[in-house]
């Protein structure tokens, strides 16, 4: 290993002092590296929105409270959402994106090396401008969805929603940027016999997520330029003085805003069809199906947006086929179901963190999705559109169904990612806190729905019999921040002491088992040549239908690992992420820091482009 | 690199007592939780509907809901079952290697397919029911969601209101949405909605009251700071009292001779009150609500608060302190002040 | 799409799969330059219905739309994958566009108060 | 391609097991999505047409003459820009330079040609940003495009500086066409820019 990491960064320095490591780490290429720093800013973030979150819930407990007023609710309710989805979900997903693609495809880095590292920092520099909005008391304040023309200068005149603006248009561009990458990754970097058809169902699931991202983040981003451009260049798109439709922010957003729930849910998706068959030891019952549902889920994802907008009054025509399409969308998300239920059956199940996760997801997901159906129909939409039942339904799919699915896939990839396997004791308590927590904070939130409590109110009247399940539900989300304890005292102990993985812990069934854990910075010392989905588990196992576990290929010599090679390590990834921060904040500083910093960024996307230009005759490290 | 597969028995694994017995205590609290009762007959309820528009609703929010519980067993039993029978046994083989079943696809595929037509059936027939035109003898009233209050206006009776909406039982009612500000949402849970109000576009929204009542509403879209106090009443009267408020309504309001309202009409009609408030006779303001009647109606500031003499010297002394984000200035009233203006807008019948 | 006009150019040039010639480039530019001349001057011929412009016009701008992707982008030789990878978005794209006009034409359901 | 490939199946980490490169594959994708950000604008501009209250109306200030002009120029610009490719692939280098460098001139040109335009707009007609929704549309749609022209034309200067310093030949063939698929790309929204805002009444 100690060669394997000098070999590594191609050079002597580093690894040993505390600079040189950090050195290491700000100027990776490595997608596995580049996966933990992904993970572990999501996770922070995901603490970040979870206090938000509690602060909310306290100010909720009791009718008439004024634990926090007006303008300090909506500021946190706007970051909640905003933190959560674009800080916490989807950049946990593209840690398991950056670490496991390439493992799970047998290749040994993505296509863009230093464009993965890139997505990152541009990712950290958006995350970090957005909530630095905190530090200037101009917390944004808009609703994570924003509606125009609330957001327009005339009605929010302070640069709150300059920091959301800017700030989700800098992590649409690290988006944009990863699912390039991963798009290529997955269409190009495949091992040798992995057809798209014995891709694993996670790398399917994430294959769609990269459509999603580079086609639905264009119309938010188109939106949000339309945005900037009347908030600082006088445009009127949406100033209804003018002849403005503010619906058309909401037409753009939602466009943009459907893809990005399957995006959101997709990767977990993912997740829970890798853990089932390992934990049942049985492959992905009609694996095909899910795959096309997948696929399914994400082309009709661009036809359902405004099932969004029952209620601004779009006609009786546009409503019917809204709900219709609507409809459809659930058919392949039921189908999905039922697969993994079938999945399990007939399986020998072992009962381990990870799987009780998945079988969270689909307990907890198939809730969601039902109460999704309900939404699907325009009249009842209307009375349970932004209501408190909508949020009960949407945390049923994005907790109960993303987060659980990920933090599955926590449990599942730790031992390949760190070496060692997280404790099963706190793993269950964990679980089990979590699952009684969110159904105590979200559960009783249906019925507060249906009596008609609505959403982004920060306050409400004791006479109308909503306090006591506001109270439980206080007290469910406490449950929740509990159970995290659980999971950080889990991993800081396995951390210092935990029971070393081997490279396969659960007898799993894809190719990242068959390599040490960790993997090498070259992850496969030689390319497999893959015959099926659960390759991993036929070299094993045999097919189960008579054939003969593989023989073992004769074991790697030096020589072999002394030709791989490996991308350099380079700071420019780093500086462009710098420098666009640079440029976006001026916008609310000074059109001479535009200018400077854009000149920057197109200095560095210059020497970005050019490092690689003519290797030989640039500066070999 | 290939592990030789996993022989060794495993051990038989621990059962976690302090989880179990946390898990039971909490299960039992949530039990007794839900003892206290899930009352559905609440002030802004959705599910005891009072109007046509309302029923049709929620016959197809039971349909759904009565289909989908089902589902909902069935998935979550049939999970649990999976999940007992064939957990791993000591020593068992490795199972079979499934890979899938086409039959069972397609007939669970189309399954879904059904029930879904199930649900989508009456959903397009109430579509297209609520939202035809209304008849020439419906009630018009038009509503105007404004940060953060709301104005009702009768054409065809010439009055004015805010936040409270009268309507009589039994005629349909037709709601002509608009606002001059942001996007608001026009919400009365039990007689069913809710429509967004947006600005510069006329929404529509018609229904007929069925229960005579007096029913809360609410703004339901995100509209700015003191959106939660965008509130509003609906009454809904029997046809004899309706015509009663609608004389009461159109008639001249009525004075107070009592010195203090005096001395409040003086300092109203002396004040900037009058660049934003209509009383007739005395101002023509546009901005703000009109207060001709305000003493006609129970509550004040977007229903906010009752039309009490204290509530209304603490408004017009602060409205930002009881509104947060309130549009009416602070014109730095003293507390007398207050008190004599709460004097004369109380007298306003 | 692309392959109607792959027809026709291969009947034109006589020239099938493979790369594209310099003599394939200045054909089609020349055909470009003629539709466009065609479509600005139909601008000026007066007495066409309408409806007929319009979509007259927009059949010549897809047709030099897809003579650009096909011949210049050397979409028609490449690989399919290439070939899903822009006509998918490009079919969203459009039909994006198409519902967004049908959604913004079809709002005003009563006639406008005077506020 | 696809013996092009096989040569640098070994050497060449941009190439991948399909024998794709991946910038190429990166490139095509990047045009999907871009689709998708016109198709926005586009969408926009349109329902936003003849809703504005106040302003020019389209065919008060449209140019057609120096509109098609452009539309021209740009059209000319995709011929030079294969023709530079073709030069390239036979590394032929001088003929490729200068092919390249004429396809920079070319959008040059037409981005002076807006610059024109615009200006006549807002000083001969009085149609800026904040004009009417109209203004707003047209100029953020087109500008947009233009920012996307500008985009392209410094990156072939890049391409022309290299080639001029010996740093550029045959071996960078697929560098060069992948600019070359932006370039089009830009052609072929302005074929349906000029079609839909300008030609269409």
């Amino acid at each position: 290993m100690a060669t394997q990491a000098a070999f590594m960064h191609g050079s002597k320095v580093e690894t040993e002092t505390f600079w040189g490591i950090v050195w290491s780490w700000l100027t990776t290429v490595d997608h596995k590296r580049i996966g933990i720093l992904y993970g572990t800013s999501a996770f922070i973030f995901f603490l970040i929105g979870g206090i938000e979150a509690l602060i909310m819930r306290l100010q909720l407990a009791r009718p008439d409270n004024t634990l926090v007023g007006a303008e300090r609710f909506n500021e946190l309710f706007t970051m909640h959402g905003t933190t959560m989805i674009f800080l916490a979900v989807m950049p946990l997903s593209a840690a398991f994106f950056n670490y496991m693609i390439p493992l799970l495809i047998g290749a040994r880095d993505v296509a863009f090396p230093r464009l993965n590292a890139l997505s990152y920092w541009i990712f950290l520099s958006g995350a970090l401008f957005l909530n630095s909005s905190w530090l200037f008391g101009l917390a944004p304040d808009g609703g994570w969805f924003g509606y125009a023309n609330l957001t327009t200068i005339q009605f929010s005149p302070k640069h709150t929603i300059d920091f959301w603006m800017l700030g989700l248009q800098i992590l649409g561009l690290s988006s944009m940027l990863a699912g390039f990458n991963f798009l290529v990754t997955i269409i190009n970097m495949r091992a040798p016999g992995m057809t798209l058809m014995r891709m694993p169902v996670f790398v399917w699931m994430s294959f769609v997520t990269q459509f999603l991202l580079v086609l639905a983040f264009p119309a938010i981003t188109v939106a949000l330029i339309l945005l900037m451009f009347d908030r600082f260049f006088g445009t009127l798109f949406y100033a209804p003085a003018a002849g403005a439709d503010p619906l058309l922010w909401q037409h753009l957003f939602w466009i943009f805003g459907h893809p990005e729930v399957y995006i959101l849910i997709l990767p977990a998706m993912g997740i829970v069809s890798e853990v089932l068959p390992t934990f049942s030891r049985k492959p992905l019952f009609g694996a095909p199906v899910v795959i096309y549902s997948g696929i399914m889920i994400g082309f009709f994802g661009f036809g359902v947006w405004s099932h969004h907008m029952f209620s601004v009054g779009m006609g009786p025509v546009a409503d019917a086929a809204f709900s219709i399409s609507t409809m459809l969308i659930a058919v392949p998300t039921g189908v999905k179901i039922l697969n993994w239920i079938g999945t399990l059956w007939g399986g020998s199940i072992r009962f381990k963190t990870p799987l009780y996760f998945s079988l969270g997801f689909i307990a907890m997901f198939t809730m969601g999705g039902l109460s999704g159906i309900m939404h699907a129909s325009p009249p009842v939409d209307l009375q349970q559109t932004d209501t408190y039942f909508v949020v009960a339904h949407f945390h049923y799919v994005l907790f109960g169904g993303s987060i659980f699915g990920l933090f599955s896939g926590i449990y599942y990839w730790w031992p390949k990612i760190n070496g060692k396997l997280l404790d099963e004791r706190l793993g269950l308590w964990h679980f089990w806190l979590m699952m009684l927590g969110f159904n105590m904070t979200f559960f009783p939130q249906h019925y507060l729905g249906l009596i008609g409590m609505p959403r982004r109110i920060y306050t409400y009247a004791p006479d109308l019999g909503w306090n006591f399940w506001n109270l439980v539900s206080t007290i469910g989300a406490f449950l929740i921040a509990v159970s995290l304890l659980f999971f950080i005292a889990n991993v800081i102990r396995t951390m210092r002491s935990g029971p070393v993985a081997g490279n396969d812990p659960w007898d799993g069934r894809t190719l990242e088992w068959s390599i040490p854990s960790p993997p090498p910075v070259y992850n496969f010392a030689r390319l497999p040549e893959v015959q099926d989905r659960d390759d991993f588990w036929l070299q094993k196992y045999g097919d189960g239908h008579g054939s003969a576990p593989r023989p073992r290929p004769a074991p790697v010599t030096a020589a072999e690992i002394a030709a791989i090679h490996m991308p350099p390590t380079s700071y420019w990834p780093l500086l462009l992420g710098l420098a666009l921060a640079v440029m976006v904040s001026g916008l609310m500083i000074s059109m001479y820091q535009v200018v400077v910093g854009g000149l920057l960024t197109l200095y560095l996307m210059y020497k970005f482009a050019m490092e690689l230009h003519r290797p030989s005759t640039g500066h070999g490290h | 690199m290939i592990q030789p597969p996993a022989t060794t028995p495993r051990p038989r694994r621990r059962f976690d007592w302090s989880l179990a017995c946390l898990l039971g205590a909490v299960l039992m609290l949530a039990c007794s939780c839900s003892a206290v009762g899930w009352n559905w007959d609440t002030p802004m309820s959705t599910v005891m509907p009072k109007s046509d528009f309302g029923k049709m609703t929620h016959e197809i929010f039971m349909l759904i809901s009565w289909w989908t519980l089902g589902i909902f067993i069935v998935v979550e039993v049939g999970l649990a079952y999976v999940c007992w029978r064939f957990r791993d046994r000591a020593g068992a083989p490795i199972p079979k290697q499934v890979h899938g079943h086409t039959v069972l696809e397609v007939g669970w595929t189309i399954a879904f397919a059904v029930i879904l037509l199930v649900f989508a059936i009456p959903t397009i027939r109430v579509i297209f029911k609520t939202q035809e035109a209304p008849a020439a003898t419906a009630l018009r009233v038009e509503v105007f969601g404004k940060q953060w209050w709301w104005e009702f206006r009768y054409p065809q009776f010439k009055i004015t209101t805010a936040n409270e909406l009268h309507l009589p039982v039994g005629q349909t009612a037709t709601f002509l949405l608009n606002g001059p500000d942001v996007i608001h949402s026009f919400w009365m849970p039990q007689l069913g909605g809710k429509r967004d109000v947006v600005p510069h576009r006329i929404n529509h929204i018609t229904l007929t009251p069925e229960v005579p009542g007096d029913y809360p509403g609410q703004c339901a879209e995100y509209c700015g700071v003191s959106h939660a106090n965008m509130r509003f009443r609906v009454i809904v009267h029997e046809p004899a009292d309706f015509e009663k408020w609608v004389k009461a309504q159109q008639a001249p309001p009525v004075e107070s001779t009592d010195a203090l309202a005096q001395q409040g009409k003086t300092i109203f009609s002396q004040s900037t009150c009058v660049g934003c408030h209509t009383i007739t006779g005395v101002s023509a303001g546009h901005i703000g609500p009109d207060l001709t009647h305000f003493a006609s109606r129970k509550r004040f500031a977007g229903s906010l608060m009752e039309s009490t003499p204290d509530n209304i010297a603490k408004w017009v002394e602060n409205p930002d302190h009881m509104k947060p984000g309130a549009l009416m200035p602070n014109l730095g009233m003293t507390g007398e002040q207050g008190k004599a203006l709460a004097a004369y807008l109380l007298s306003l019948k | 799409m692309a392959d109607q006009h792959a027809v026709a150019a291969a009947a034109t040039h006589g020239g099938g799969g493979g790369h594209a010639t310099v003599k394939t480039y200045i054909n089609v530019a020349i055909v470009l330059a003629i539709i466009t001349a065609v479509e600005v001057a139909s601008l000026y011929i007066p007495g066409i219905p309408g409806p007929v412009l319009v979509i007259s016009l927009l059949a010549m701008s897809a047709v030099k739309f897809f003579l650009v992707v096909g011949f210049f982008m050397h979409l028609r030789y490449d690989h399919p994958i290439m070939r899903a990878l822009f006509v998918g978005p490009l079919i969203i794209a459009i039909a994006i566009i198409l519902a967004v006009m049908a959604l913004f034409s079809a709002f005003v359901l009563l006639p406008r108060v005077v506020l | 391609m696809a013996d092009h490939a096989a040569v640098h199946a070994i050497h060449d980490p941009n190439i991948g097991n399909t024998g794709l490169d991946n910038r190429k594959v990166g490139m095509w994708a990047f045009l999907g999505s871009d689709c998708m950000f016109f198709g926005s604008l586009i969408g926009t501009y349109l329902a936003y047409k003849g809703k504005s209250i106040s302003g020019p109306l389209p065919h008060e200030v449209f140019d057609i003459p120096l509109t098609s002009y452009s539309a021209a120029l740009l059209l000319a610009s995709s011929l030079t820009m294969v023709l530079a490719l073709a030069a390239l692939q036979q590394n032929r280098l001088k003929p490729a330079t200068g092919w390249l460098f004429a396809t920079a001139m070319l959008g040059l040109h037409f981005v002076l040609n807006q610059v024109y335009e615009f200006t006549t707009f807002v000083l001969h007609h009085n149609l800026t940003l904040s004009t009417s929704l109209f203004g707003s549309s047209f100029f953020v749609l087109t500008g947009f495009h233009g920012a996307h022209v500008t985009g392209g034309v410094i990156w072939l200067l890049i391409l022309v500086m290299l080639a001029m310093r010996g740093k550029l030949d045959a071996r960078d063939y697929t560098k060069v066409e992948i600019a070359g698929l932006y370039w089009h790309f830009v052609d072929i929204v302005w074929i349906a820019i000029f079609t839909i805002i300008y030609l269409i009444p």
